[in-house]
């Protein structure tokens, strides 16, 4: 038998001047299962508080419902004093007549009136509420980071250098990411590599952090605190403890005429290689498809260079199991690629490239050693124009969104074009000019204003060749005539877009994206950060596209997000979260689909032989944030919500 | 040769093969008008199949019967367009792989029975598609239409009057290849969101829920139409519901074994012209 | 001669009748279903039916009877109880299956305790029943020895005459004849002659049926669930059966007051036998279809002596995947050949 | 004529925005008709088609659904859910005869006090006008009545 305490506060005048309290306190003590029912003046004074704690001893409470101002307001101060006085914290609700009533209403009688329909609801609902029992989750004190690139190796250094351990997982031979290929910088133009290879250095060489080279995570299970994570190792072919670094077997492979992924096709490499020459790990990797022993069977030249025995073709992909906390997402993007800007002739016409292979060609480690040179015949280019937003900000083919980087590289690519070549000319059709940033602004200006750039404002119709000459087609919309440049070189400011396999890699891990594969924060405002599953962080371009200092930040932002979690060695949640009764569940999966967190599971019974008798919905409470949407979605009310249970609701609305 | 034949034939070598454990079909009813289901399990009774334009009842829900299916045998199935969209619901929903189904496909259009070709679901999609298309344009049935231009008081009134009669006994629910669950929300009393009693409010509530819980699952087969004793019209509630779902969400239920529930689903940018 | 009521005096009957403080009741087509409902007029009789889609049993056992209200107070529980309303009933064109199936459902109703709200509208009602004279396909009242004319159950009986114009009246009990007494001057002697009955063909062969039922060894048998494997397991069958008679009391309401009912319930749900642990003893549907057979036709015979089956056919005849009685007795009369 | 109509109405919303929203209300001090009753809850996704039904069945005249805007949710898209549930709940009750007047829906932010003060003026008179949901309190008054004869 229920025996509730109903502890009615006057909150000075505030609720006592216009609901009528000695009303209300006879009219819930004349309720059923109603055992207590007083008023007083201050209920969250010390006093007050300690009365409640007196009632619920004196009267062995199972349950109190204090009628005071929000739950918002005072809910965890009487949910402590409940707890201190060996009732349930869970097992207290707050009806809240001050807000919601009596500094709203005027009438005294009806504001009683809906006073006592607010605590008696509450009392109904208090009845069939259950004691329940923080969530506590252990937590694996190691941090995951996902991708190599500026943001990945930020995110990894604050968490190491904190002193916790951190698996850097790169797909790629090397790390570095884009941010290696880039020349120089904006908005101070300083050298990208003089700024990133140290950070690489420093992160492989961390006693903190293990770093996996060209290797993917193949699975992601658990929840925050307890991931499992398989990683395959791709074969390298090169062992890596035995291998030196002297590039010999680099210098004597035959197969050299392979197109440069990291020179974004304007140089060559062999078959054995490194990325670049600063690679981090500097150990090379076999490029299987292109590996003339791979192919032919006969070749093998590298492994007789090798003074150290490091080749190895028999070498397999091998898995590593990783148990790990929280994982930082730091896949980056891809730039999108022109071709379906026919009219532009990206594909067609070689000297037509764009801005990320603009910087190859700028930068002293690239294939023209700093040189910008035309691709087609080395020469260097008199004229080159710069198309801004070619792709971006465009519905119709390419993205709807501003890939934000463009207008500052492309000013950057002209002040350098023009610091190269003295008399060249640049002429740049923009759209706009977003220069929000520091130094941003008097960057671009500083392009136009010292380096003589000539924007455009307008879009370019068309680009063919003519004479040897790339002929443009624009308008100048400021002035309202159609213009037509002869350029030497074109060079398209492309969108930034998700990593081709953007999406799929979000199911492995299982967070949220929008439309455009960019992962999904779990707030855009206030958890810019966070995916929507816990324990899961984004920094970097994989959540939108991303200039270094915001991608640097975010990094950061996820370091001190997963030193929180690892400041404790238990997470300890609210217990709302919702449960499943699996004798009823018809697995259907509807609340899989539903749930915003990817907290409800497929479990599958099974019988003591190992066969499965049914698939049932299994509700992980590490992961449940205890919205209820699967709830609601649940046909068959085999799910449920503890602190909002179907049956807690039934009876608060039965109450009124 | 007949489709009848035909299909009888082809149930004859694939009982005969082993391909399949079982044909579920319609066999001669009681009278000379009505068809019932049929199991048949060996090649000899396949003469027992009949195949014509009485045959309407939707028997997917069969194919989640308790242990049918979860030997991994595989079981052929007579269906009409709107078993097949059942069948892919039921698959969407995890109650069955349709990998296990042979499929008799058939149509009735007037009189005539068409043979649908394929026996797996997917080769059904260009079916189904041509169904969506068609769907919108589908004449009203003039009860429909009589019951759309009520006023609400009036709309209120004619289904008190139908709800009236309902007996509950689930003849609609059990009838449905939709209704699954292995325990109705009605038959959960902790706490009683449905009243279980046969009166104007338990009724009410029954009919209500039902309707909600097929909302965009519902294939239209007219199962629960026919099976309800007390023939209450229950189509058109269904038939109501699935045209609001294709017009608001473009959801046409059953088009394929992927297809997300409408319900379980969302874009950010879906209608809210009511939301103040 | 014999006494003779013509139809076109059956609007002064009713009149009479309610005069004389009798509701009458008669089978009517209401909301697109046939069914027996209250009527002011005779026209609003529809008495050409073969037989009402739904049941007599519904004027006796209704689908859902408020038993007692309750409100829980702060130290007690107050209560309110519900009978049935009182009032003499007339039943005018009741079929001879309907009528036999509560003459069949009053020992169970009375047995080892007596239940009032159905005796109560059983003493209160008068049974006029019409012989049949057509029938259909499911009619299967001489399978159980019972026929298109049969008294059972019955207060008066009316045949229809040849010519069609009124009904040959014979009076069964004395609670009819008290009821016709209020007629007395309506109704004429006359030598009309009764039209034939309907032909209602012998569809199984009861006796034998009954004794493979009543044969342990066929308890198990794989009959059961090659006969019900269609079966979607829906009350239809049970609600609309005139004979069965289980229901469920439920109590019904808010957190602190509500009513206790009296529901129909059905062995063919799930539900019907599922005990709280969650073991269910009848777990399939061939079980519970076994069941209804055997109850009808071994259980409650071998306590009541009459088989709970007065051959009306609904069950087959509404049945969404067309089984029914019929059906199963008539394959097992083929077995027990 | 007697005295006005005072409409029952129950609420259902989420405690993030509208909650909130109503309690910013208060201590803005801003003053709305008293008919209206919260039931809170963590999020509109939590809002069964069930509760509405229940409201109807304990006598409310209206029934009253918030929760944060589209985007804002706490949950991320719980209110996305509960949007589209309401929208096929709506045509559902709108062609079994509950007038749409009487279920209505809104977006009430944290912030919004303001608007949730209108919101409930505004809902309070409407049903006013409509008077008492007599169609649906006859149903639950048969309820209560014994057999017929």
């Amino acid at each position: 038998m229920a025996k509730i305490g109903v502890f009615i506060c006057h909150c000075g005048e505030n609720i006592g001047a216009k609901v009528d309290c000695t009303r209300l306190a006879a009219a819930m003590g004349e309720h059923p299962g109603v055992a207590v029912s007083v008023e007083y003046k201050y209920f969250c004074s010390d006093p007050g508080q300690e009365s409640v704690k007196r009632a619920i001893r004196d009267n062995n409470l199972t349950g109190v419902v204090v009628a005071a101002c929000s739950p918002r307001m005072h809910e965890a101060t009487f949910r402590k004093a409940c707890a201190e006085a060996g009732l349930n914290p869970y097992l207290c609700e707050i009806a809240n007549i001050r807000e919601q009533c009596s500094w709203v209403h005027t009438d005294k009688d009806m504001a009683t009136e809906k006073a006592m329909d607010i605590t008696r609801s509450m009392v109904e609902k208090v009845k069939r509420n259950n004691k329940l029992q923080p969530i506590e989750v252990p937590v694996t004190r190691r941090a995951l980071v996902i991708g190599g690139g500026i943001a990945g190796i930020q995110a990894a250094l604050d968490i190491a250098n904190a002193g916790q351990d951190v698996v850097l997982v790169e797909r790629e031979p090397s790390l570095g990411g884009h941010m290696a290929q880039l020349s120089e910088t904006f908005p101070t133009l300083d050298c990208s590599q003089c700024i990133m290879t140290p950070r690489m250095v420093e992160a492989a060489q961390h006693p903190k952090i293990r770093l996996l080279t060209y290797a993917e995570i193949e699975s992601v299970d658990g929840y925050i605190g307890n991931f499992k994570v398989r990683v395959r190792m791709k074969s390298r072919y090169v062992d890596l403890d035995r291998c030196t670094g002297c590039g010999d077997c680099i210098t004597k492979c035959p197969a050299k005429k392979i197109s440069s992924e990291f020179d974004c096709s304007l140089g060559k490499r062999t078959a054995i290689y490194t990325p670049f020459a600063q690679s981090v790990p500097n150990i090379p990797v076999i490029d299987k498809a292109n590996c003339i022993y791979f192919k032919n069977g006969k070749c093998k030249i590298c492994a007789k260079t090798c003074q150290c025995d490091a080749i190895n073709f028999e070498m397999q992909d091998e898995f590593i199991e990783l148990e790990i906390g929280a994982i930082v997402v730091a896949t980056g993007f891809q730039v999108q690629n022109n071709t379906m800007y026919g009219e532009y002739g990206y594909g067609k016409y070689p000297d037509v490239i764009n801005g990320l292979q603009f910087e190859r060609l700028a930068s002293a480690s690239g294939p023209t050693a700093g040189k910008i040179l035309r691709p087609s015949d080395g020469k260097e280019p008199e004229n080159v124009v710069f198309i801004q937003c070619a792709g971006s900000r465009d519905p119709s083919k390419g993205v709807r969104y501003c890939s934000k980087i463009c207008c500052m590289y492309t000013a950057k690519h002209a002040m350098l074009y023009a610091h190269k070549v003295h008399d060249g000319k640049t002429n740049i059709f923009y759209m706009d000019i977003r220069a929000a940033g520091k130094g941003y602004d008097e960057f671009s200006r500083r392009a136009i204003e010292d380096d003589e750039a000539s924007y455009v404002r307008g879009r370019v119709s068309k680009v063919w060749q003519e004479n040897g000459k790339l002929m443009v087609r624009g308008v100048d919309t400021l002035l309202g005539r159609p213009v037509e440049i002869a350029a030497d070189m074109v060079v398209l400011a492309t969108a930034m877009i998700s990593q081709p396999d953007a999406k799929e890699f979000a199911k492995t891990i299982g967070i949220g994206y929008d439309e455009y594969g960019f992962y999904n924060e779990a707030h855009l405002k206030l958890r810019p950060v966070e995916s929507s599953t816990a324990g899961v962080f984004l920094a970097g371009a994989c959540q939108s596209p991303k200039d270094i200092p915001d991608s640097v930040a975010q990094a950061s932002a996820t370091a001190s997000k997963v030193l929180a979690l690892f400041s404790k060695e238990k997470l300890e949640r609210e217990p709302v979260v919702a449960t499943n009764n699996e004798a009823t569940c018809a697995g259907c999966w509807g609340c899989v689909l539903a749930c915003p967190y990817n907290a409800i599971e497929q479990k599958d019974i099974l019988d003591r032989s190992g066969k499965i008798i049914k698939r049932v919905a299994s509700v992980n409470p590490g992961l449940c944030q205890g919205c209820g949407t699967c709830v609601t979605f649940c046909r068959s009310n085999s799910l449920d919500l503890a602190g909002f249970t179907e049956k807690q609701i039934f009876a608060e609305v039965m109450g009124l | 040769m007949s489709i009848e034949e035909q299909y009888r034939t082809r149930a004859k070598e694939l009982l005969a093969g082993g391909a399949v454990k079982m044909v579920i079909g319609y066999g001669k009813g009681t009278t000379g008008e009505r068809r019932r289901p049929i199991f048949i399990t060996s090649p000899d009774e396949v003469e027992r199949l009949v195949l014509d334009e009485a045959c309407i009842t939707n028997l997917s829900g069969y194919l989640v019967s308790e242990g049918l299916l979860s030997d991994e045998k595989r079981v052929a199935v007579f269906l009409r367009p709107e078993g097949v969209r059942a069948v892919n619901i039921l698959a969407a929903e995890s109650q069955l792989d349709s990998d296990q189904l042979v499929i008799f496909g058939f149509d009735v259009v007037g009189n005539e029975i068409k043979a649908l070709k394929g026996i797996h679901v997917e080769e059904f999609a260009d079916v189904i598609e041509s169904l969506k298309e068609s769907a919108p344009g589908v004449a009203k049935e003039l009860l429909l239409e009589k019951i759309e231009s009520m006023s609400p008081q009036e709309r209120f009134s004619y289904w008190q009057g139908e709800f009236a009669k309902c007996i509950k006994c689930y003849a609609c629910r059990q009838a449905c290849p939709m209704c699954y669950c292995r325990r109705c929300i009605v038959d959960s009393n902790q706490p009683q969101w449905v009243n279980t009693s046969s009166h104007s409010l338990g009724n009410f509530e029954w009919n209500i829920v039902r309707a909600f819980h097929l909302s965009g699952r519902c294939v239209e087969c007219g199962n629960c139409d026919r099976a309800c004793p007390v023939n209450i019209p229950l189509r058109l509630i269904n038939h109501r519901m699935a045209e609001e779902v294709l017009g608001t969400f473009d959801h046409f239920a059953g088009t394929s074994k992927t297809q997300e529930p409408v319900l379980a689903s969302f874009k950010k940018d879906d209608s809210e012209t009511f939301i103040l | 001669m014999t006494k003779i009521l013509f139809s076109d005096k059956l609007d002064n009957c009713v009149e009479r009748w309610k005069k004389a403080g009798f509701s009458v009741i008669g089978p009517v087509q209401r909301n697109n279903i046939s069914t027996y409902a209250a009527v002011e007029r005779a026209a609003e009789l529809d008495l050409g039916l073969i037989l009402t889609e739904r049941s007599i049993k519904e004027l006796f056992f209704p689908q859902s009877e408020p038993m007692l209200q309750y409100t829980i107070k702060k130290d007690s529980i107050e209560t309110k109880d519900f009978l049935p309303p009182s009032g003499q009933r007339i039943i005018f064109g009741a079929r001879p299956c309907d009528a036999s199936g509560m003459a069949i459902d009053d020992p169970l109703f009375g047995w080892d305790y007596k239940d009032e709200y159905w005796f109560q509208r059983r003493n209160e009602s008068v049974i006029v029943t019409i012989a049949c004279t057509q029938s259909d396909d499911f009619c299967m009242c001489t399978s159980l020895k019972l026929a298109p004319d049969s008294t059972k159950g019955s207060d008066i009986l009316l045949r229809p005459l040849e010519n069609k114009r009124g009904w040959l009246v014979e009076e069964i009990t004395d609670r009819g004849r008290d009821a016709f007494k209020a007629i007395a001057d309506i109704v004429q002697e006359s030598a009309d002659t009764a039209a034939p009955l309907a032909v209602v063909e012998k569809k199984f062969d009861l006796d034998r049926s009954v004794a493979w039922l009543q044969n342990p060894e066929n308890f198990e048998s794989r009959f059961w669930k090659e006969i019900s494997m269609r079966c979607i397991g829906c009350a239809s069958c049970t609600f609309l059966c005139p004979t069965c008679h289980c229901f469920d009391i439920q109590d019904e309401g808010d957190t602190y007051s509500g009513m206790r009912r009296k529901n129909w319930d059905s062995c063919s749900f799930a539900l019907f036998t599922m005990h709280t642990s969650g073991h269910n003893p009848r777990s399939t549907q061939s079980a519970r279809w076994r069941q209804r057979i055997m109850h009808k036709f071994n259980y409650f015979p071998g306590k009541f002596s009459v088989n709970s089956c007065s051959g009306c056919g609904r069950c087959s005849r509404q049945c969404p995947v067309d089984m029914g009685i019929t059906e199963t007795l008539q394959e097992i009369s083929k077995l027990s050949q | 004529m007697s005295e006005p109509f005072e409409p029952k109405i129950i609420a259902f919303v989420c405690t993030y925005c509208t909650y909130a929203g109503a309690d910013l209300a208060g201590t803005s001090r801003l003053k709305y008709a008293p008919n209206v009753r919260i039931i809170r809850l963590p999020c509109t996704g939590r809002i069964s088609p069930m509760f509405i039904l229940k409201a109807l069945q304990k006598g409310a005249d209206g029934v009253l659904i918030s929760g944060c805007h589209p985007g804002d949710c706490h949950f991320t898209h719980g209110n996305y859910h509960a949007r589209r549930r309401w929208m096929v709940f709506r045509a559902l009750l709108e062609f079994i005869g509950i007038p749409p007047e009487r279920v209505k829906y809104s977006w009430i932010s944290a912030a919004e006090g303001v608007k949730f003060a209108e919101f409930i003026n505004k809902v309070t008179e409407d049903i006013r006008k409509l008077g008492p949901f007599e169609q649906y309190t006859q149903l639950i008054e048969e309820t209560e009545a014994a057999a017929s004869l």
